[in-house]
């Protein structure tokens, strides 16, 4: 029993609410505390977390002991480098933006701040009804952050965005409620606890509808075709920070629900619909590809590639195979890494190209910016899973587990492989190579954004080179998500 | 006599409340008809008490009464009101919250 | 030290090289960089002959060493170190990328000279080499694949490193996404494997493989097909053989280095490494036979039509390849891999000379405008002539021994290889004459303006164009830069072209029948578990395949010199005469646009279609419209009950209490 | 007992013809006047179940005082008559409909309740002399100020806030503000710029 994940979680919305009562300059100052000291507070627990040692500072404390919720907190290796990966993103964002223009910044960095509080707590929330609880309060600060301070159909955007994360995630509190109610033995207390509801299986059959709840909010979340349709606009017109924080670390907590919640907890469930999920992740991989190579609009080439890398970490949970778990949980990590600085890249371009973000009015940008070009080309590299990179290793083992069990459609995703190497070329020349486009100043990075970007290269640089940091710590905690479940064989094997 | 027949008296009473709430278009009608209602209750309140022999439900049928005159006063004041504004004094005229 | 501390110097060098260029280009003034990307080049050619010397200290049996540095990845029976193999084939390989890498530098250190990237130009250099130098150390599936992986990446940068010419970015996308197609062969290919053996190391795999796959088992089949669409993907064989053509965007001397001489032979290496798995699955091995033969004719016709210069010597890597792939593919491994390095010698040293020449053209490549250089470089004219000579196979220079050689071991195999090897003869002629066409057209004859500017002591200044859609160059990122003072002038690029024309001509030495076998000796440990190793071809036959070689190079080049030099109007009349064998041959059997057909536009229609009809018609159409439909439905519903009017709000409560009421009488009765 | 029937029967009539009164009569003031009736109707009833003190405060309270104030409002805003016209529309069809299915079934519920006790005069409500009766102001009263004296508070600070809410609605004071004399809420425009 310790308090520091309870500090950990609270730190950040403390300190926004610090800054909201602050005069502009000790404002900045305190924004940037929270998400730091989030920071080292997770280093401090990457050092001392004890490989393979099941869930850890686990905070447990009675909340509503009616209704059988508590409030109870752990980080074992599922839920350790997402975390990580929410500190260092929000770090890179908030100090991108704590050095920008904003409209009403305290607001701002107080909805900001706000997020990382929730995001952190879905991550590390081990009781259902406490997980619920964070995914929907993550939808408050997004729906202020899009609304408020996005560009252009913001409204538009804010509404598709809010309905359809709402109503997923209501349909899963409906889905969770029953859970929670059906796994009560007859005459024992009710409980949301994920080790309770993981000890009291429900019937096979209540299990089949509750996991298609809980997979409609969650692949609303990542998205995956075709429940996507939120994508475009939300993308378009979300201020570039609060942008990369929602799709490299919000998109992670849906798909993170499966293999926290649905696999432990309805195996029989999950082996019910994985023929249909991994074809819809499969179809996500290639749709997602296809369409990223052919948009013009550069978010939106990120937006359909997201689909596409997100597709790629549902193949390989549903391979229901260790490898494919395992690279899944790291493809997420990797998928966060390299998204966040792609996007503040895509804002640095932006802002020398008179705000023109679409590619046939880009190029030629890498001639007085080889630093940015440099940069770019690496995240670039790492985004297309270019062996060597961190990235290669989650999706080798996700094709790898996929292969194992389900061949054709672990081929038919390996195309997208391919297909990722023609969209992000294709980005990267389009805004750094060929002719200088016609509203393009080419000028090097400004030094805020090359201090928040070169840090998450360099940690993507040093996970390529050794990522079994990360495999190491995962590996028990994955094959122990997964263990329940029954890889059908598909026939051709 | 029964306790039966008050209580379907009160049943009456009710309905003829109700289907004067419905029908009638004056709002001060329309308030004497909740009375109407509210009184049914009333007597079935009573009633009941008497049923039981325990004088509680007189005690509710004294609150409701207290209730009932709140609800008079607050109407009255609406209607008075309406009348200085030179409304039309017509529930059909007051639908300004249309959906 | 070690031969394995060694193998890690190797990679080290220049991994430093480029980290130190790359890091502080600002800092390093003029060609410093360029001198530090040649000195790591050269301490890692130094290290390799240390791994080399200490390795020789081994015993016969114990050359095969690995070393692990850390665990690179490691879950359920996935299980990957980063670690190198060092033996006598990961040594031989180290000193001909190292060697030859090291003389490209020191040739680029000038010809690069004038260019505005000149630091981003030498860390992609030398990270094209670590990458290199990682493939052929490479102790498991998964390093490989990454060194593979990075070779196609720097390769990739240097194809587009002019990125303002649309035609460089265009090439540079092509090679990366073949590449990226041999990179998933590859994968899938090491999981077939990684399934059956449950190991990724070499050693392991090649040991437990005979038990875990039958005799020419169908799973292993499709691994080694797939093997071989990696490796064809990176050796530029049919099919996938497009990308390097375009290549040539590239400067010259990574066309000599990447292009020539070290990274498309990547496929080679890779069947020689993975001899054991082809030799349980003979039937790849012959795909891989057959492709290589069709590779080396279709390549050797092109050569004879196309006039881009560099294409020339490109269809001709192609060409030698092919060889090689054959070879290898027929157990032919110490032939094939004496090929390799003497083709690295003497296409390096062709692209070189060729380069000398664009350097003098000012950027022009068109043979058709070339002539007469002889007197104006009679450097870059010998050396030229000695590549062209090794390449046409004439007798005693390095490309006579080694390609023959693998011919006599396709006629020693009997069979159909006798075949292979009769085509094989046939693309020895195709070589011979078009090697000496680009000598005879490009030095001989009329000497063109350029040239005669050259002898006066001048540099043509032409208006720069793009060599493949004339448009002018943009000289700020793009050849030759704002000023270029190449041609041979340099001391540099001649310290580079001299010892690689003394090599082509005697690098044959390591392996001449009945005189020498140094080579073969040194690889033996590699192959000796080879179920072929006994069956070389006799001495005399070998030497009967060199005169019948011999002949037909001679053959090859007096046609040529028939052609272009005794009556200079044949090729212009055998042109009209066959114009439309002619057209065919130029527009290079039509690949691209068959590709084009088959595969760029179906994408490109595909990606239309998703996004107009799938994403606006079914997702924002039937699923969005959908949802908000039926909330609007909804709503409009509700609207219409909020009627505003308070007596129907009143018959509506009522309806719901009798409703009600009606309830819970039917339920208690 | 005859008596107590026949008590019963008139007050019972008077009581219906009261109410129907109320919503049949086209004039407000006749209709007060029909309330009254029906309240005194009402109080007979409740005497007749021994509610003696409820008796008293609906013909004090109810028929005195509050339908005092119905006429004086009736009287002040002048009653108009209003034509009890056929309505087009399911309101005027429905209302009495579900009305008499109301009626109907709760008659239904009343007469076929299983509750013996409904069948009977009630319960024995016979007290020892000394004490107060049931139904008594008494025995009322003691109830209020002992089990009840939260509810008696509540209903009394209830009636002092709608006396002030009374006296707010009532009070006299310019017109509705016209709409368009609302300041526009400030629309802002905000982006974040990188």
């Amino acid at each position: 029993m310790t308090i520091h994940l309870s500090i950990v979680l609270f730190l950040p919305l403390a300190c926004g609410l610090v800054a909201a009562r602050l005069p502009g300059r000790a404002a900045r100052s305190a924004v940037l505390a929270g998400p730091l000291a989030v920071l080292a507070y997770v280093i401090v627990m990457l050092v001392d977390f004890e490989t393979g040692g099941g869930l850890q500072w686990v905070t447990n404390d009675e909340w509503i002991s009616e209704l059988g919720i508590s409030y109870k907190l752990g980080v074992d290796g599922l839920n350790l480098f997402l975390i990580a990966l929410t500190a260092i993103g929000w770090v890179a964002c908030t100090f991108v933006a704590a050095f920008s223009v904003v409209d009403r910044p305290r607001q701002f960095f107080f909805h900001l701040a706000l997020a990382e509080t929730a995001v952190l707590g879905a991550f590390m929330a081990q009781d259902l009804a406490l997980f619920i609880v964070f995914f929907d309060l993550m939808l408050v600060p997004f729906y202020f952050l899009i609304g408020g301070w996005g560009t252009g159909e913001r409204v538009r955007a804010t509404t598709k965005f809010v309905i359809y994360t709402l109503s997923g995630s209501l349909l899963m509190m409906a889905a969770a409620i029953a859970l929670g109610v059906l796994a009560t033995p007859d005459g024992g207390e009710i409980s949301f606890a994920l080790s309770d509801l993981a000890n009291r299986p429900v019937a096979a059959g209540s299990q089949h509808w509750i996991v298609l709840l809980f997979a409609l909010a969650f692949f609303v979340k990542a998205p995956l075709f075709p429940l996507h349709g939120w994508i475009p606009e939300t993308y378009r017109s979300t201020s570039i920070p609060v942008l990369a924080l929602l799709s490299g670390v919000l998109s992670k907590v849906g798909v993170y629900g499966f293999l926290r919640i649905v696999l432990p907890v309805m195996p029989d469930g999950a082996e019910y619909w994985q023929e249909l999920f991994i074809i819809l992740a499969v179809f996500s991989i290639l749709y997602g590809s296809i369409l990223a190579f052919s948009q013009d609009n550069v978010r939106l080439v990120l937006a359909y590639s997201s689909i596409a890398q997100l597709g790629f970490v549902v193949l390989g949970i549903f391979a229901f195979e260790e490898k494919g778990a395992q690279g899944a949980l790291f493809q997420m990590l990797n998928h966060g890494l390299v998204t966040v600085p792609l996007f503040l890249i895509l804002g640095v371009i932006a802002a020398r190209a008179r705000g023109s973000e679409s590619l046939s009015e880009l190029g030629g940008m890498a001639f007085r910016a080889p630093v940015l070009a440099g940069l770019f080309l690496v995240i670039a590299l790492a985004t297309l899973a270019m062996p060597g990179s961190s990235n290669f290793v989650g999706e080798i083992l996700i094709l790898f587990g996929a292969f194992e069990n389900q061949l054709v459609y672990g081929l038919v995703a390996a195309v997208g492989v391919v297909l990722a190497a023609v969209y992000m070329i294709r980005l990267f020349q389009g805004t750094m190579h060929g002719r200088v486009g016609p509203a393009v100043e080419s000028r090097e990075i400004d030094r805020v954004n090359l201090a928040a970007i070169a840090p998450l290269v360099a940690v993507i640089v040093a996970l390529g080179v050794y990522p079994h940091f990360v495999v190491d710590r995962t590996e028990s905690d994955t094959s122990q998500a997964i263990a329940k479940t029954h890889a059908e064989v598909s026939v051709i094997k | 006599m029964d306790i039966t027949w008050y209580l379907v008296l009160s049943a009456f009473v009710f309905a003829i409340g109700a289907a004067g709430v419905i029908s009638r278009r004056n709002p001060l009608v329309v308030l004497l008809c909740l009375e109407l209602m509210l009184n049914a209750g009333n007597l079935a309140l009573v009633a009941f008490s008497r049923m039981h022999g325990g004088e509680a439900g007189q005690v509710f049928a004294l609150v409701v009464m207290v209730i009932a005159a709140c609800e008079v006063v607050i109407g009255l004041g609406i209607i008075v009101a309406m009348y200085r504004n030179r409304l039309p004094i017509d529930v059909d005229e007051m639908s300004e919250l249309r959906g | 030290m070690s031969a394995t501390s060694y193998g890690w110097l190797v990679l080290a060098f220049p991994v430093a090289g480029m980290l130190i260029i790359s890091l502080g280009w600002r800092l390093l003034p003029g060609r410093l960089p360029g001198w530090i990307g040649t000195a790591a080049i050269f301490l890692a050619f130094l290290a390799s002959i240390g791994a080399l010397v200490d390795l020789l200290d081994h015993p016969e049996e114990e050359r095969q060493l690995v070393d692990s540095a850390w665990t690179y990845a490691a879950t359920a029976d996935f299980s990957a170190d980063l670690a190198i193999l060092v033996d006598p084939l990961s040594v031989f390989m180290c000193l001909v990328v190292s060697g030859v890498s090291f003389l490209i530098h020191l040739y680029s250190v000038a010809y690069m000279g004038g260019d505005r990237g000149y630091a981003r130009y030498f860390a992609y250099l030398n990270f094209f080499v670590f990458s290199m130098l990682l493939l052929v150390l490479a102790a498991n599936f998964l390093i490989l694949i990454i060194g593979w992986a990075f070779v196609g990446a720097a390769s990739y940068l240097l194809i587009s490193y002019w990125y303002q010419r649309e035609t460089a970015v265009r090439a540079g996308i092509k090679a990366f996404v073949i590449n990226v197609i041999g990179d998933v062969a590859l994968v899938v290919a090491t999981f077939l494997i990684l399934d059956h053996v449950s190991s990724l190391d070499f050693l392991t795999v090649f040991e437990g493989a005979d038990r875990a796959f039958g005799d020419n088992d169908g799973t292993l089949i499709a691994a080694c097909l797939l093997l071989l669409v990696g490796a064809f993907a990176k050796s530029a064989q049919l099919p996938l053989h497009t990308w390097l053509p375009d290549a040539m965007e590239g400067p010259t001397p990574v066309s000599a280095l990447i292009h020539a001489a070290t990274m498309v032979t990547a496929g080679v290496y890779l069947i020689a490494r993975m001899h054991p798995l082809f030799e349980l699955a003979p039937t790849a091995a012959d795909v891989g036979a057959i492709i290589g033969c069709a590779t080396l004719l279709f390549a050797g016709t092109v050569a004879l039509a196309v006039t881009d210069l560099k294409r020339v010597i490109a269809y001709s890597t192609i060409s030698q390849i092919g060889y090689m792939v054959m070879g290898a593919s027929i157990a032919a491994y110490g032939a094939g891999l004496f090929h390799l390095m003497t083709h690295a010698f003497f296409k390096a040293l062709l692209f070189m000379a060729a380069g000398s020449v664009i350097g003098a053209m000012a950027g022009i490549q068109d043979m058709d405008r070339m002539g007469g250089f002889r007197r104006a470089m009679p450097f870059t004219f010998i050396t030229f002539t000695v590549g062209a000579l090794a390449l046409a196979g004439f007798p005693l220079t390095a490309g006579f021994f080694s390609k023959d050689e693998i011919i006599a071991y396709a006629i020693n195999r009997g069979d159909w290889y006798v075949a292979l090897a009769m085509l094989g003869y046939v693309g020895a002629f195709l070589t011979a004459f078009y090697a000496f066409r680009m000598v005879f057209r490009v030095f001989l004859g009329e000497a063109v303006p350029e040239a005669r500017e050259l002898e006066q002591g001048h540099l043509a200044h032409g208006e720069p164009m793009n060599p493949m859609t004339g448009e002018p160059e943009d000289t700020d990122v793009g050849f030759p830069g704002p000023e270029h003072h190449v041609a041979e002038r340099a001391w540099s690029m001649k310290a580079a072209m001299g010892p690689l024309a003394l090599l082509s001509i005697v690098g044959g030495v390591v392996a001449i029948p009945g005189i020498s076998d140094i080579l073969e000796k040194f690889l033996e440990p590699t192959f000796e578990d080879s179920r072929f190793h006994d069956t070389a071809p006799t001495t005399g036959a070998e030497v009967w395949g060199l005169v019948a070689g011999g002949v037909i190079s001679i053959l090859g080049i007096g046609l040529a010199w028939w052609v272009y030099v005794r009556e200079p109007g044949t090729a212009t009349r055998l042109r009209e005469r066959f114009a439309w064998l002619h057209r065919f041959l130029v527009n290079k059997w039509y690949f691209d646009e068959l590709y084009e057909a088959m595969f760029v536009r179906p994408a490109a229609t595909i990606g239309g279609f998703s996004r107009r009809v799938i994403e606006t018609e079914f997702v924002q159409g039937t699923i969005v419209g959908g949802a908000t439909g039926i909330v609007r439905v909804g709503t409009s519903v509700a609207r219409a009950v909020q009627t505003g009017y308070l007596r129907l709000y009143a018959l509506f409560l009522l309806l719901g209490v009798a409703a009600l009421t009606l309830y819970f009488l039917i339920t208690s009765s | 007992m005859w008596f107590e029937q026949v008590l019963f029967f008139i007050a019972g009539i008077g009581a219906l013809a009261g109410a129907l009164g109320v919503v049949l009569l086209q004039n407000p003031f006749y209709s007060v006047l029909s309330l009254v009736g029906h309240l005194l109707g009402l109080a007979v009833l409740f005497l007749l179940l021994n509610a003696e003190f409820i008796a008293a405060a609906q013909v004090v309270v109810y028929a005195g005082a509050v339908m005092v104030l119905y006429l004086f409002v009736v009287a002040y805003i002048g009653g108009a008559d209003e034509p009890l016209r056929p309505e087009s529309g399911g309101v005027a069809l429905f209302g009495p409909l579900f009305a008499l299915a109301i009626a109907v079934e709760l008659c239904i519920a009343f007469i076929a309740s299983g509750l013996q006790a409904l069948d009977t005069r009630g319960a024995d409500v016979a007290r020892p002399e000394n004490a107060d009766q049931f139904g008594s102001p008494g025995a009322i009263g003691e109830l209020l100020l002992t089990d009840f004296l939260l509810p008696f508070e509540a209903a009394s600070f209830l009636l002092l806030v709608a006396a002030v809410g009374a006296v707010v609605l009532a009070r006299r004071r310019r017109g509705l503000e016209e709409p368009s004399e609302r300041p526009e809420p400030p629309t802002e425009t905000l982006e974040v710029r990188v």
